[in-house]
């Protein structure tokens, strides 16, 4: 608590002691700036919402300003961007690749399809991603916009910063 | 034995100092990767984490630590924790015996060259230990292709380093370069143009770059060798790769390009010149990376067997020739 | 109209009926003896393109003039007299097979999986009749007129599985 | 599970010694374009047997055309090969009016053909980046893009949307082009050509790129029409057989275009077809918009077409109003489609594209078939994979330019 009181808050849970270049802060806010700050996403497309993700990565856009770049195995990803229209017989595979990816680890519904069927409601197809994985984020559009798309991994971002002490409890 | 406190203390310094910056260098290669590509591809960049996306690569770095270690259940357990050390140490040391500047070398050593090409051969074991661990097939394809790759290319390397001690008539480093800087050309680069030509391939091959990036090509492989590493895990395998670019590009210095010799003295920074032309060097890496497709694999193995080992041949035959001439 | 007179003279046995659509003739044929018929039109008319082959469900069809529950219909093109044929074959529901033209075109191989697939017409002679769309073991074949559109109770068994899991444990 | 069995059980007759090394690529692979699972048998990395394997993406778009109006129908094509949906829409419409016995005006005649050749170049430059960044070339992924971005924007000042554009309806289009839109469009003829040499000369003398895909799968003319290829792939093979000139639909009887043909049928021969290609778009594009100004003022949309008798005749109020939604229109079944069928393809950008359609009189089609040049495409990967390696197999499937969303609709 001495340490509340004798510094001075330069950015929300940022402290700096006055005139000195010491910054206080709590391992939660680096680990989330961190995490926010290179967020990977798994090179996972699967139906026309992946040719606006590819779109977004491509120079006009350009997700690499926000330190995202996409991965191409689940391993090596915090986020899966579930871009389409998944099917039941995809379903499984989309729950495995989730499955294989390390923790913490992150799902956006990408289209209206991946959110809810869209207008495809039939026998093939899933009503929606959320009944077989925990999505963070739902983002409707046929297909979402590029733009749609940065604001809702910038989104993700502050749900992120929000985030407590996810530092490793999961071993 | 205060001399040799004295010496000791000055080697872990010198250790620990040239840790960190290369260490920083290779966090930061990776930052210039990406702004680089990003301008020759019309994009930005990172420029959004930290001022000018300063401190992309500390972000990254900080997430890949605290990111879940995922051991797959079929591995070989062992192996797969050792792999991506063996290559981050094998890639790494080399950099220990490559005189920055006269008077500043950690470890000079008369087998310098030769030990440095021990080091760079067994970077591969990581690779191909990695591969072999995982239990994945296309961890396995990679380890494969980088075993081949090597055997291909350690040969032309060599031949082409080979002239250049034939040339300088020493394996240390230091010596090497001052040989150069006695030499009429002031660089090896000259005379030993086609060696140049065969060690710089070899070593775009050696350090698994586009176009030679096969046993982690991306769009056949997955992600190659280390498609099951995660984490701090597979960051190390990342560091190793950074890191084999920049001791290659020191080595390629120190060979061809005069080490730390220049065309003037910059005064208080004598390792001006190193820095300079390693950069330029890198630079270069990232340039092809961005202009050019991939090699097929026979067509990698057909490159290295029936071009350039030849062509190292020749030149060493060469360089032998001349040397017994003059 | 000229092809099907040739066709009707050639093979009497074979063809059934034919008239001419907006878009080219067409010609029905029966099952036996088709083979022959395509094999001819490929090899001596020059019907070397086959565009398109697929089924059709007429259960229920209120203009239906004929018994057969399903047909089969094939495009073929002819490149030099620019001319578009259009076969058909109906198959009745109890034993729903036809010839398999895969000898003829590699291609027919896919368009014939994907006609059992979905209708659940057997290809005789076909080297490898599978399904290629729905899952192995999908139960039904979905473009049957029979089959309904949506259904939460009928789902394949692994998806079900899979929700149910997920439901359970998160 | 089945996998496993398959694989045992093709391993159980041979040598233990020469277990034949299996690899399962997708449905999560980089460059597999989508969903796309292939099962290879390989031997090194020489490829022995490929068995594809697909419906990863299938919606069942014909059991629900089924149950849709012929106009909402338009909208379910979008989906199929969502790179180039105009030229989707496009192929639908035909279709349709055939039945209907509909007669288009010229100005949306001309319309369509722009928009399908627009959609053409969208598609060919999307097909060179995956295909150039699957051999590894990445920069020219990032180039292409900006382009196809500066056409996107385009199709957004004609109808509003970038990927699904539904602007083709039955009878013509949705509405006229605006000048800002014809300026626009002139600026890009005049720029692209200069772009598309950027390109060729980025990859076309590399010495990397040309090893990667000279004498790759070549196929035979013969060989192409057993297979059934279409499209590029069947002209790279020297077989000039084209739609848009073996049965003209829309306006391209009235413009002149070129139908390149390559000579070796190789992977490098259809690449050169696709890049010509491009530039034929371009004329034609050109052309159109000439003669646009001579049908300034004209009709786009057919007055008899359905989509202008529907709100008036078809729909009505349901009696009911629905507790959530409030008052609900539903259509009305009101028999103005003639029974009988009506057979349509178009030259897409892929390749061959049908639609075979029957009518049974009411306001929805009984069956809607679509033949989609994706799904006879990966049918011939494995014949023309046999004897290449995993590197080649990725430029296969590069050079098919295929799209999973049109194969398995």
């Amino acid at each position: 608590m001495g340490v509340e009181k004798s510094t001075i808050e330069i950015a929300p849970g940022v402290r700096q002691v006055p005139g000195a270049p010491v910054v206080v802060t709590t391992i939660d806010k680096v680990i989330n700036w961190a995490r926010a700050g290179s967020l990977w996403p798994l090179t996972f497309g699967l139906a026309c919402c992946a040719i606006e993700m590819m779109a977004t990565g491509a120079s006009h856009y350009d997700l690499d300003r926000y330190g995202i770049i996409f991965r191409a195995t689940p391993r090596q990803a915090d986020l899966l961007i579930v871009a389409g229209t998944v099917t039941k017989k995809m379903a499984p595979i989309v729950r495995r690749v989730y499955d294989q990816m390390p923790e913490p680890k992150y799902v956006i519904a990408m289209g209206s399809c991946a959110c809810s069927g869209g207008i495809f409601k039939t026998y093939a197809v899933a009503q929606g991603v959320d009944q077989f994985l925990p999505v963070d984020l739902y983002l409707p559009g046929c297909p979402p916009r590029p733009e749609a798309l940065i604001y809702a991994l910038l989104q993700l971002q502050e749900k992120i910063k929000k985030e407590t002490k996810r530092w490793g409890y999961w071993r | 034995m205060e001399d040799l406190w004295s010496n000791l203390f000055w080697f872990l310094a010198g250790t620990v100092i040239l840790l960190i910056v290369s260490l920083l260098h290779v966090a930061y290669l990776t930052y210039a990767e990406r702004k680089i590509i990003a301008r020759m591809q019309q994009r930005l960049g990172p420029n959004r984490v930290g001022p000018r996306g300063l401190l992309q690569p500390i972000a990254d770095m900080l997430k890949l630590l605290t990111k879940e270690d995922i051991i797959p259940a079929q591995v070989d357990k062992p192996v797969f924790y050792i792999a991506p050390f063996i290559s981050l140490v094998c890639a790494g040391t080399g950099i220990a015996l490559v005189p920055l500047w006269e008077n500043f070398v950690i470890s000079n050593i008369n087998v310098g060259l030769l030990f440095i090409l021990a080091l760079s051969s067994l970077s591969a074991y990581g690779v191909i230990l990695s591969g072999w661990a995982s239990n994945s097939r296309y961890a396995f394809l990679g380890g494969l292709r980088a075993s081949a790759q090597v055997i291909s290319y350690e040969i032309a390397m060599s031949l082409a380093l080979l002239s250049v001690v034939l040339m300088a008539g020493s394996l240390n480093l230091g010596d090497i370069v001052r040989a150069q800087i006695n030499s009429p050309f002031k660089v090896y680069l000259i005379p030993q143009l086609i060696g140049f030509f065969v060690f710089i391939i070899s070593a775009v091959a050696e350090c698994n770059r586009t176009p030679f990036d096969l046993p982690e090509a991306e769009t056949e492989l997955v992600a190659g060798y280390f498609v099951e590493y995660s984490g701090m895990r597979f960051a190390l395998f990342y560091l190793a790769e950074y890191f084999g670019m920049l001791v290659m590009s020191a080595l390629a210095v120190t060979c061809f390009l005069g080490g730390w010799a220049g065309p003037f003295e910059v005064p208080y920074v004598p390792f001006f010149w190193f820095v300079v032309k390693v950069y330029a060097l890198l630079f270069f890496y990232i340039w092809i990376r961005a202009t050019l497709p991939r090699y097929r694999y026979d067509q990698l193995m057909d490159l290295g067997w029936k071009v350039l080992i030849p062509l190292g041949l020749i030149n060493l035959f060469l360089t032998a020739l001349i040397k017994l001439i003059f | 109209m000229a092809l099907y007179e040739e066709l009707k003279t050639k093979f009497p046995e074979v063809v059934k009926e034919g008239f001419q659509e907006v878009d080219g003739e067409v010609v029905v044929c029966n099952r036996e003896g088709f083979l022959d018929l395509i094999a001819w039109l490929k090899q001596e008319k020059g019907f070397i393109h086959l565009i398109d082959l697929c089924g059709v469900d007429y259960l229920g069809y209120k203009p239906k003039t004929f018994e057969e529950r399903f047909e089969v219909v094939y495009h073929v093109f002819n490149l030099d007299e620019r001319k578009l044929l259009r076969l058909k074959v109906r198959v009745p529901e109890e034993d729903p097979w036809q010839y398999s033209i895969t000898s003829l075109w590699k291609e027919a191989n896919w368009f014939e999986r994907e006609c059992f697939d979905m209708f659940g017409i057997v290809f005789k002679g076909h080297p490898d009749l599978r399904r290629v769309l729905m899952p192995e073991d999908w139960k039904g074949y979905p473009l049957r007129k029979d089959y309904p559109l949506f259904s939460e109770e009928e789902d394949w068994e692994p998806y079900k599985v899979l929700v149910e899991k997920y439901k359970r444990r998160g | 599970m089945s996998l496993v069995l398959e694989v045992n059980k093709k391993q159980k007759g041979k040598d233990s010694w020469e277990e034949p090394f299996y690899l399962n690529m997708g449905p999560q692979h980089p460059s597999t374009h989508g969903v796309l699972r292939l099962f290879l048998e390989l031997e090194g990395e020489t490829i022995v047997n490929c068995d594809p394997i697909i419906g990863y993406l299938h919606r069942g778009i014909e059991k629900l055309a089924e149950n849709l109006n012929y106009n909402q129908t338009i909208v379910l094509s979008d989906r199929l090969d969502y790179i180039s949906s105009a030229a989707n829409n496009v192929a639908f419409a035909l279709a349709f009016e055939k039945l209907f016995k509909l007669e288009v005006p010229r100005r949306a005649k001309l319309i369509r053909t722009i928009v399908s050749e627009m959609a053409r170049i969208c598609s060919h430059l999307l097909w060179l980046a995956t295909h150039a960044l699957d051999i590894g070339a990445m920069t020219v992924f990032l180039y292409c893009f900006r382009d196809r971005e500066w056409l996107l924007n385009i199709y957004e000042r004609i109808c509003g949307a970038r990927l699904t554009h539904t602007y083709v309806r039955v009878g013509g289009v949705r509405r006229d082009f605006e000048p800002e839109v014809i300026e626009e469009l002139y600026r890009f003829v005049e720029e692209f050509p200069k772009r598309i040499t950027d390109y060729e000369t980025l990859i076309d003398t590399n010495r990397i790129w040309l090893k990667r895909t000279k004498n790759i799968a070549v196929v035979s003319a013969e060989e192409a029409f057993n297979l059934g290829l279409t499209g590029p792939c069947l002209r790279g093979s020297g077989v000039s057989y084209d739609v848009r000139k073996f049965r003209p639909y829309d306006a391209y009887s009235e413009v002149e275009f070129e139908v390149p043909v390559g000579q070796n049928g190789d992977t490098y021969d259809r690449y050169k077809v696709r890049m010509i290609e491009l530039r034929q778009s371009n004329w034609i594009i050109k052309q159109c918009l000439d003669k646009l100004s001579e049908t300034e003022g004209e009709l786009v949309l057919a007055e008899n077409s359905p989509d202008l008798l529907m709100p008036e005749k078809v729909r009505e109020v349901s009696a009911q109003p629905h507790p959530k939604l409030g008052v609900m229109f539903k259509p009305k079944e009101k028999e103005i489609v003639p029974v009988g069928e009506a057979f349509a393809s178009i030259e897409s950008p892929k390749g061959e594209l049908s639609v075979y359609v029957v009518s049974d009189g009411s306001s929805r089609p009984w069956r809607l078939r679509i033949r989609t040049p994706s799904f006879v495409h990966i049918s011939a990967i494995p014949h023309m994979t046999k004897g290449h390696m995993i590197a080649d197999l990725v430029a296969i499937i590069g050079t098919l330019d295929i799209v999973l969303g049109d194969s398995d609709r």
